[in-house]
């Protein structure tokens, strides 16, 4: 990621990387991942809670990343893609652990839990969830 | 709405490794206010388009730092919105013109990119996305570009043919253009083999890292003809935004923040998309180019892979689109892109592009895109 | 020129590990949205002041950023001029509702600092200076203003105590104010004690590093009372801009930029300094509120120190200044600076700040320095 | 400076940086430096060429840093300072090979090419002209 990086920077978003916590609006149904602070559709009258979502979706769409930033480099090639969860929300992370035709829309993939990049400047490791075929 | 454009600058874009961003964006200014026959004195406020100077070359506070230069103690506002800066840039003039505090302005966009290397500046540019929840997994600019295509192609039947033929139109474009970062031909064949940056896109398919900067006179509408015989007129501006993370959009394949702005900036003009005889449309990548025809309605959707095919957007077609040769081959200083497509546009409306003129332009669109899609910027011109 | 505050927001300011830009920028905001008692569809248009968020945290297109996060599709726009971002935008907020392009806007400013080391955060904000002729030299900015310091203490005899009593009074109206940073008295001997960090100044002279955001709601002047009883005005803005750079101008103790800026903002109002009765002045060190009552025109040139030590600018006195407790004891998230000086100028012609609160206040004035005094943007405010 | 500087970022400047070389307006007969790349007086109508400037020159106002930005840390404390050239212009650099009586308003200094500060990142080493008594 290449931003000088602190501490507090990671682990303030610590528990929805691990664990794919999201937000529910109890107002509109609504499920969030990456979590909200706010609800988007009612806003004010809009009240949020946190959501454990199921670690299974698919892929909408994908690509293989060849030329990386900074931090990034020693993993190429990798994938990308984004991923629909089967509770709605999408989000967008690695694939891993996949055979070449395991990348195609449609797949059904499920999270795990796994290093993201180690950043250079203070030796951080960050970790995360990617995810590997279902 | 009705602003004049009474004036344009812009200097070569590409590879200045002798020049700094305020030597750039000075140049840049001063042609603009010579093209105007203006005097320093006369302009009201400075409005300065810049993505990530913070980050490129360490310099915030830009805007100060070129009126400074100019020797002028106006108003000077830095205005951010990732790669659509310029295009917001020139909103925000408009506004300051439309408010009745200002008569003249001078509008431009700057960006210095080659000071840092490459996986630098892809790491700054991540700086437009989510630096949360995309940047973080590792995402790059092309990857994000490449989602989208990957799904154009999949729900539309997009082919890599057209990606690539948008790149060779706009390298024919940009060779007929003095500015242009690249001035070579290529051919369909030379974009597929060259090297593979983020599947399905090459590296022909993305617009290059360069440095550059353009820069624009506007005046009140009632009092251009003081300055020129030949203004053009800013007759449509409409802005709208989506979530900063392509995967929180409604579609992957329509930028529906360029669908609301360019309503808006028709409205405004009171034409429809048939009135539009000339089109810079931002073509970061060359799927962006296919998906912006579509969200402009120069076709229906997913039928952008057709246009290119059928030749509408080439020089001599139905409807030319980045004769300046796009950010494609002219070059992409993020900043100052905005900027330099209402250039071209005003060239084309004034019957100065030479051998990139098109027949007949009269009425001519701009459309700026920040990030992949959260900001666009569309303006309407008009003879 | 008039156009309406009708509603305020701000979120506690100092380190908030555990919040980052995006939640604080969304809390001030959603506050804003509530003291207006406006539904977040009737927006119609979104200013965000920031300076440096891709250095403090990686991330430009913020204003799209907290659009998205607000659901809203509206154009953002995200200005930066340092430390006066804030004061930046909200101009621009104002321009667009005087265009006739927007009723209601979102004006906000947000920093997000803390998520880098305090080395870093020093190195970024040098970004406000020029970054090529004076950070190259390894120069900070509390030595820039220790500086304009020494030479003001040269040329009017200005002492280390009445800088230090601004610090003190600032201290104290700060302690009386629910979101600020520091709440504790302090005393002249304690400033004078403290760590020096470039002489003459003291850690106690410097305003510190601050996570916060801001926000208001303008409407335009004629739709105002459909939807509060009780609209403060803006009735004059001035902005001006100087040399980038401390050395190439043409006094080192007057910023001819605020100056200049208020001189167009009185003008604008119809009132002379005379007439104000509170104002938030600039403080990011203490020798700048000294500076800045003099070119505001509170007191003649030279005799700012004087005027500290009269207790006329104490929350009782003649013309008190920076009742919030300024960004001294505020904190001074930079680009949030200059909508919270708003915020607070509005809660005292409201007649809501508590025990802060100036009796009779009518018109009050904000007073907004980017870098070294390269930007100055001056607001009056009226009941 | 603690910016990821590159190589042409240092070495475009390196002229004026390290032999005091301004730009004079033949129109107006302003004398600037840094130099300018147009005359803010004249503008249009200025004409500037390149001036080598005298190396002596006065304190206009000075201060001792003792909190360092990224690069600087290990100088703490050191005095920097606007000089005002005998030609004109105003500059701001460091003051070195100084007592603490040569710490004052007036006080007569003449350039010196020393070392600045060392880039962490690529280990450039970048220098340019400092200011003694004179
Ligand atoms: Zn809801
Ligand atoms: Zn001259």
């Amino acid at each position: 990621m290449g931003h000088e990086s602190s501490v507090p920077l990671f682990w303030r978003l610590i528990k929805p990387r691990y664990q794919l916590i999201g937000t529910k609006c109890t107002s509109c149904g609504n499920v969030f991942y990456p979590p909200k602070f706010l609800c988007p559709v009612c806003r004010k009258e809009g009240k949020l809670e946190e959501i454990k979502l199921r670690k299974t979706g698919k892929i909408l769409t994908f690509s293989i990343i060849r030329s990386a930033p900074a931090g990034f480099e020693k993993e190429t090639p990798y994938p990308v893609a984004i991923i629909e969860l089967d509770d709605g929300p999408k989000l967008t992370s690695q694939i891993v652990d996949y055979k070449e035709e395991d990348l195609k829309i449609g797949r059904r993939v499920e999270a795990c839990f796994r290093r993201i990049y180690t950043d250079g400047k203070e030796g951080i490791i960050n970790y995360g969830l990617k995810f590997r075929p279902a | 709405m009705k602003v004049a454009v009474i004036g344009i600058g812009v200097t070569k874009f590409g590879e200045h490794w002798d020049k700094n961003l305020r030597e750039l964006a000075i140049e840049a200014g001063a042609k603009a206010i010579m093209d105007a026959n203006i005097r320093g004195s006369d302009i009201d406020a400075i409005y300065l388009g810049n993505m990530s100077a913070g980050r490129f070359v360490g310099q915030e506070h830009v805007a100060a730092l070129v009126s400074g230069e100019l020797g002028l103690s106006i108003p000077a506002v830095r205005v951010e919105g990732a790669c659509a800066s310029g295009g917001i840039a020139l909103r925000e003039g408009i506004f300051s013109i439309l408010s009745g505090q200002n008569d003249i302005v001078l509008v431009g966009g700057a960006e210095k990119m080659t000071d840092l290397m490459t996986d630098g500046v892809t790491t700054a540019l991540m700086g437009a996305a989510d630096q949360e929840w995309e940047a973080y997994y590792g995402l790059t600019f092309p990857s994000l570009y490449a989602m989208i295509a990957r799904r154009h192609m999949f729900e539309f039947g997009t082919t890599r043919e057209q990606m690539a033929k948008v790149a060779v139109k706009n390298h024919h474009n940009g060779s007929l253009n003095p500015i242009a970062q690249f001035n070579k031909e290529i051919t369909v064949e030379e974009v597929l083999n060259s090297t593979m940056v983020a599947d399905p896109l090459t590296l022909l398919d993305c617009s290059p890292i360069t440095d550059g900067a353009a820069a624009l006179i506007l005046c009140k509408a009632e009092l251009a003809k003081k300055y020129t015989d030949d203004p053009v007129y800013i007759i449509g501006s409409g802005q709208a935004s989506d979530t900063l993370a392509l995967h929180d959009r409604r579609s992957l394949t329509t930028l529906d923040a360029t669908v609301k702005a360019a309503r808006e900036a028709y409205k405004q003009a009171g034409i429809t998309v048939k009135d539009i005889d000339v089109a810079e449309v931002h073509d970061c990548f060359t799927i962006a180019e296919i998906v912006a025809t579509e969200d402009l309605g120069f076709c229906k959707k997913g039928e952008g892979g057709k246009l290119i095919d059928e030749g509408a957007t080439e020089l001599n077609g139905r409807i030319p689109i980045n004769t300046s040769g796009g950010l494609k081959a002219v070059g992409h200083p993020v900043g100052a892109t905005g900027i330099k497509q209402a250039v071209e546009i005003v060239l084309q409306l004034r019957g100065q592009a030479e051998k990139r003129q098109v027949k007949d332009a009269n009425i001519g669109l701009t459309h700026n895109v920040g990030g992949s899609g959260a900001t666009a910027v569309v303006h309407i011109f008009s003879r």
